[in-house]
């Protein structure tokens, strides 16, 4: 199988006053895989993720996802071309319903402008199935900031799923969450991936390890390693990383 | 009538206006910039001190000056113990919400001005200034009371620069201006702090308002125009930011005479008040504020 | 598809009660209700941005004055007929609430607030600039020939109460259900989003400009419809209407009624407007009781009557 | 807050509580409901819509003292045609919404027998339609040349005050010829300025004269000094008029302004209305002369109705409060109130008005009337009415400022005021 790039990024910085947050990185994504971004903190992972969706954009260097150069587009246009991100810190819309926070998710892909598009009852049952596809399925009527903090971060993820996109980034998606809900958790980006590309920074080695086809290694807005899991765990520039400065 | 005459007036004008509007707007600014409160019940707190000023000249005996000083000193003092009371009762009580803070000046805007109304009666009340002497140019008379207005705006103003650079109030208030979170951990009042800023806010317009009316006359209604002014001067200034204030007031004030010399002053206000919103949509920092300075 | 079908047979019951009450009510009320209908659907469309897309505007009036200028001046000076005119109204603030839309909205929160505050008092020093055409402070009285149009065949004389009241409920009632469409639909969703979490919205693939452009066209569009409205229901146009007073009573009206509710502006308008009406009688203080209700509301009541409703017992109120 | 704010006036604190007490009561009151209403035939039932609130209030409050005063002398005499009179009074906040709205008020739920005492133009223009479809006989106590232009419908009459027009082109060939021929005019910048700018100026040059500038000031300034460099130096006479609070800052700063080299100064009374002319600040009218259409300082050859008029309504020789000299009253207005009633009275006593049934033959009677006859109960003095312009025309004062009272040097005939018809409102249908 021939190997397609979905996702690249040529000589990509970003400055803020005197700091380098993201430092002529060279990034290539299969489509298909599941990426982990992992570094110390303050390694720029953040940043480097941001550039990608375009909350942020570049000082220099270029974006290129799907073969078409992004690096001007603003975040919302990136969306639409298929790249959905989930927040580090739970973002969703606490006062409407599941089901509603899924709806405009669902919308967005079925019925992207403001006129035409699909009806009320095909985006109902996109985004009813999105919230199954997470296991949300029995919360659909219950007020998005009313849910425990594991079903907001599932949320989340639906709400991502229900864009459909090619490239899904998850920021430290299971951060705060318990052991049996960061397993359901693998579980379902596992099942996410077969659909979506997967981008995701994640502080638990556990969870990287676990899905991760390839892991990235950032450090001072540097590319400092890239390779399958067990080349990660070996190279000894990584372990002196880390070492200097634990996660 | 020769152009230079023309402009010498417009610059005097320009000046007094200036002079009084660097008062009320910096009182308005002093509240932005500290609690982050867009009152709108400024102006009324102007106009309260306007008609207590009138009250002093008409209830107490004696010359003019005699009323004008009791103006000055009970003006101040009355609406500023009001607006410390509206603080605590209205907007600390709404936890000083951005959006609820105007409603609720608006709500306030309204009793002040028809408790005026009730109290003081309908009409323009004019009083006496303390003194009065006509300064006589070859081409007009002009009133050395409005000269007075400048020079004591100046000092109004120094002083409040002093009070925030040297005393201890005004580093308790740059403090809370400078991070609320951190003033509370520091075990700042900032409760207190924020009643007293408005307080001194309302002074300063209720001063402002004093020494006005002699000029012109104490009504219930006097309230919106220089409300409107200020909110130009504090925006074109950069909200919360003092020096900008002085030189937008400064800017606006003689800009506002000279204007209207050459074109309809009503047209001269609407440009005003364009410019203020296109300010806000593409220099929202401010005309005189260093950019990358939080506003 | 209706979405909220019990809403929606709420506004069909309240659009038939509102049209049996003039049978009921004396005749001073069926006037004072023809009014509050037409200041009702203004809070309606100021309800749209503040309460649906969560943006505090302080300058409607001057949609409300392009509609009431509009539809007016077309026909004082063209003598163009009612409906005509009225059409003017609405296309004239449609087109200016999008131009104001679309640089005002390139801020938020205060300064948004700040900047419709500048541009309606810009638009209100307009009228009176401009008063050799608009009369000004002092306004123009429509001639009497512009009372009257026919509809469909039927002479519709505007000097005539009930058809004055039937023809504010009318275009009163299209305005709700059209609202409804609106607010129960896709848009709908998308200005709650907006209003909710903006950011969100952004990285959902929604360019969230647009959308609240969309919110304030519609909310000015339907603002200055009411304008039209009422320029031509009561034939004269003046510049106090611009005033920031009015700007104030949309804000006021939506405010008691309850924000984002459908019917909070109409609740609203009613209690406010036949509040005052009794009370001018009695006190000149009137004035104050708005700002003493103004205060006691936000700080207790900032969801309004229907939206406390709402909050606790009915969450399909929307 | 309010209470705080309220401190020193328990009256008006009481007042205002009175007020909220009883807004209960009458929100439920009867009137409301169809069916019930106020009963037809048992008294004559006037609506008053003041300017209590808003920037007419000074004027509201002394035509409501008026009113009042007036009120009491025609029930002292029995009333109308045996029936007693009533005055409802509503604020119209000097607002054109809220004037239309009581005006529905009236027709609807008092049902009044007519509405008079509106002053504010912006007011009347949007309220003299809704009166016409309302049915409502609306008596006009303004100044606008509106109604004579045939703007408005055959509801509405201005029985007593002479409109602008009559009022300017009748001081014009005095002006012309006693104080000079080049004019400069300042104004307020909306129709009651243009009706100022645009008769005097036809009417200056009627006489010769030319106007050498026009300065119009737009409502909403509050400070003058920068207008006055306009005032061109040849300028024999400056023409003011002024509304609204501000007027006498207005005055004040043309004063400073101009100093002693002053030319000559005529003004409207407008300008100076409610205002005590005897403080520092107004020292330079000396000598300027004013237009007044009733001098507010009682003259030398006082007419005996003047003095009843002044006790009535409690003005002193001043043309102040007798409670209260510095209360000065807009007597060169207020007038209009008192005769207007007595021009209701009047119509109605010749149609043997009982009810509102006959509101047609009232107005119709109103029409027939040719004018009114100084007395009592046209302290003002006599007048002509013009049964189709619905339009009064009266004599008019121009008062010289001496020793700080004005004081009469010119009267001038009816003649003078009248000028041709523009409407004919009786080809109207009601």
């Amino acid at each position: 199988m021939a190997e397609v790039t979905l996702l690249e990024t040529r000589g990509l910085c970003r400055q803020f006053d005197a700091l380098k947050a993201v430092d002529e990185v060279d990034f290539r994504l299969r489509e298909g895989e599941i990426r982990a971004i992992i570094g110390p903190n303050g390694a720029g992972k953040s940043t480097f993720v941001s550039l990608l969706s375009g909350r942020i954009p570049p000082s220099a260097g270029q974006v290129i996802f799907a073969g078409q150069d992004v690096s001007r587009l603003p975040a919302h246009r990136r969306v639409r071309l298929g790249i959905a991100y989930t927040f580090q810190i739970t973002n969703i819309y606490p006062s409407l319903t599941v089901l509603e926070n899924i709806e405009i998710a669902a919308q967005s892909r079925l019925k992207p402008h403001l006129f035409g598009g699909a009806g009320e009852a095909e985006i109902r049952a996109a985004a009813t199935e999105a919230a199954e596809a997470v296991g949300l399925g029995a919360r659909l009527a219950s007020v998005a900031g009313a849910l425990a903090y594991g079903h907001q971060r599932l949320l989340e993820v639906a709400m991502g799923l229900a864009l459909k996109p090619r490239l899904l980034i998850l920021d430290e998606p299971t951060q705060g969450l318990s052991d049996g809900e960061i397993a359901n958790f693998i579980e379902v980006v596992r099942r996410v991936n077969r659909e979506a590309t997967v981008l995701v920074i994640e502080h638990n080695m556990d969870v990287v390890l676990a899905l991760a086809d390839r892991i990235t290694v950032l450090e001072r807005g540097r590319l400092l390693a890239e390779g399958t899991p067990e080349e990660i765990t070996a190279n000894a520039a990584v372990q002196a990383a880390y070492l200097g400065e634990p996660a | 009538m020769d152009l230079a005459p023309y402009l010498l007036l417009a610059g005097l004008e320009g000046l007094v206006q200036a002079s009084v509007l660097m008062l009320t707007a910096l009182g308005l600014s002093l509240v932005f910039g500290v609690m982050r409160v867009v009152n709108v019940a400024h102006g009324e707190f102007y106009m309260l001190g306007a008609l207590i000023a009138w009250a002093c000249g008409a209830y107490i005996p004696g010359p003019p000056v005699l009323g004008f000083v009791a103006g000055l000193l009970v003006a101040p003092l009355a609406v500023g113990a009001l607006a410390w009371a509206a603080d605590r009762a209205v907007l600390q009580k709404i936890g000083y919400n951005p959006e609820g803070t105007i409603v609720s000046t608006i709500g306030m805007l309204y009793i002040l001005q028809q408790g005026a109304l009730l109290t003081f009666g309908p009409d323009a009340r004019a009083v006496d200034a303390p003194f009065y002497y006509t300064i006589r140019t070859p081409w007009f008379g002009y009133s050395s009371y409005k000269l007075f207005t400048v020079a004591v705006a100046i000092l109004l103003v120094a002083g409040l620069w002093l009070l925030m650079r040297k005393s201890k109030v005004g580093l308790l208030m740059r403090a809370t201006q400078f991070d609320r979170e951190t003033a509370l951990n520091f075990g700042i009042p900032v409760g207190k702090v924020y009643s007293a800023v408005f307080a001194i806010g309302a002074m300063m317009a209720a001063v402002a308002g004093v020494l006005v009316v002699p000029n012109q006359q104490a009504h219930y209604l006097m309230g919106t125009d220089p409300l409107l002014l200020s909110f130009v001067v504090v925006i074109v200034g950069g909200l919360g930011s003092i020096p900008g204030t002085i030189a937008a007031a400064v800017l606006i004030g003689l800009s506002d005479g000279l204007l209207s010399v050459f074109f309809s002053p009503t047209l001269a206000k609407i440009v005003s008040t364009l410019l203020v919103a296109l300010v806000l949509i593409f220099r929202p920092e401010g005309l005189f504020t260093v950019k990358g300075r939080r506003a | 598809m209706i979405h909220n079908g019990r809403l929606f047979a709420l506004i069909l019951a309240t659009i038939a009660v509102l049209f049996a009450l003039q049978f009921a009510l004396s005749d001073y009320l069926v006037l004072a209700a023809t009014r509050i209908l037409i200041m009702a659907v203004f809070a309606m469309g100021y309800n749209m941005l503040m309460g649906y897309a969560g943006l505090l505007s302080l300058g409607h009036a001057m949609f409300f004055g392009a509609g009431l200028y509009a539809a007016g001046l077309s026909s004082y000076y063209w003598g163009s007929s009612l409906p005509v005119s009225f059409l003017i109204g609405i296309l004239a603030s449609a087109a200016f609430s999008f131009v104001i839309g679309l640089l005002a909205l390139r801020t938020t929160g205060v300064s948004f607030m700040i900047v419709t505050l500048m541009f309606a008092q810009a638009a209100y020093l307009a009228t009176l600039y401009f008063s050799r055409i608009t009369g000004g402070d002092q306004g123009l009285t429509l001639p009497t020939d512009a009372r009257s149009f026919s509809l469909l065949g039927h002479q519709m004389d505007m000097t005539s109460d009930p058809v004055r009241f039937n023809l504010a409920l009318a275009i009163f009632a299209l305005v709700l259900v059209f609202m409804f469409f609106v607010t129960q639909g896709p848009l709908g969703r998308l200005f709650a989003a907006v209003r909710e979490n903006e950011p969100r919205t952004r990285m959902l693939g929604f360019d969230t400009y647009r959308v609240r452009l969309a919110a304030f066209t519609i909310s000015g569009t339907v603002s200055g419809l009411a304008g039209a409205l009422y320029g031509l229901v009561f034939g004269y146009i003046g510049s106090a209407f611009a005033g920031f007073h009015y700007s104030i009573e949309a804000l006021l009206f939506t405010l008691v009624g309850g924000p984002g509710t459908l019917l909070g502006p109409l609740l609203g308008t009613t209690v406010m407007t036949m509040l005052i009406d009794r009370l001018s009688g009695l006190t000149t203080a009137y004035l104050m009781i708005v700002g003493v209700i103004l205060i006691l509301v936000n700080r207790w009541f900032p969801k309004g009557i229907l939206g406390t409703i709402r909050e606790r017992a009915l969450p399909w109120l929307k | 807050m309010s209470k705080e704010f309220f401190g020193g006036r328990g009256v008006t604190r009481r007042r205002l509580l009175q007020g909220i007490t009883s807004g209960g009561a009458v929100l439920a009151a009867p009137g409301l409901i169809r069916g019930a209403q106020a009963q037809a035939g048992d008294a004559i039932r006037l609506g008053a819509p003041f300017h209590r609130t808003g920037i007419g209030a000074s004027y509201g409050r002394w035509y409501e003292r008026t009113a009042m005063a007036a009120l009491k002398v025609i029930n002292d005499q029995g009333g109308i045609n045996g029936l007693p009179v009533e005055i409802i009074v509503e604020d119209d906040g000097t607002d054109p919404k809220r004037g239309v709205e009581v005006m529905e008020k009236f027709a609807a739920e008092y049902k009044v027998d007519a509405v008079f005492g509106h002053l504010f133009s912006h007011v009347v223009a949007a309220t003299a339609p809704r009166a016409g479809e309302l049915k409502m006989p609306y008596f006009l106590c303004s100044e606008a040349h509106t109604l004579a232009s045939g703007a408005f419908n055959r509801y509405c009459f201005q029985p007593s005050i002479t409109d602008v027009k009559s009022q300017v082109s009748s001081m014009a060939p005095w002006i012309a010829s006693n104080l000079g021929k080049k004019v400069t005019l300042i104004y307020p910048d909306f129709n009651f300025g243009y009706d100022h700018r645009d008769n005097m100026t036809a009417a200056i040059q009627a006489q010769g004269g030319q106007v050498v500038a026009d300065i119009a000031i737009p409502p909403t300034e509050t400070s003058f000094t920068r207008y006055m460099p306009r005032i061109p130096f040849n300028t024999d006479v400056i023409y003011h008029v002024m509304v609204g609070p501000a007027v006498l800052t207005f005055v004040k700063e043309l004063g400073e302004h101009l100093g002693s080299k002053r030319p000559e100064i005529f003004g409207f009374i407008d300008s100076l209305e409610a205002v005590d002319m005897d403080i520092p600040q107004l020292e330079f009218l000396e000598g300027t002369y004013f237009w007044e259409a009733m001098p507010r300082y009682a003259q030398a050859d006082q007419s005996a109705a003047d003095r009843d008029f002044r006790a009535a309504v409690g003005v002193d020789g001043n043309g102040a409060s007798l409670s209260d000299p510095k209360d000065v009253a807009t007597y060169a207005h207020m007038f209009s109130v008192w005769e207007t009633l007595f021009a209701i009275k009047q119509a109605m006593e010749m149609a043997d008005y009982r009810g509102p049934g006959q509101k047609i033959a009232m107005m119709e009677a109103m029409e027939s009337i040719a004018g009114f006859r100084e007395g009592t109960e046209f302290p003002q003095g006599d007048k002509l009415f013009n049964g189709k312009t619905h339009q009064a025309f009266g004599h008019q004062n121009i008062s010289q400022v001496t020793d700080g009272r004005l004081e009469v040097v010119h009267r001038t005939s009816i003649e003078d005021t009248l000028y041709p018809d523009e409407c004919d409102y009786t080809q109207m249908s009601f």
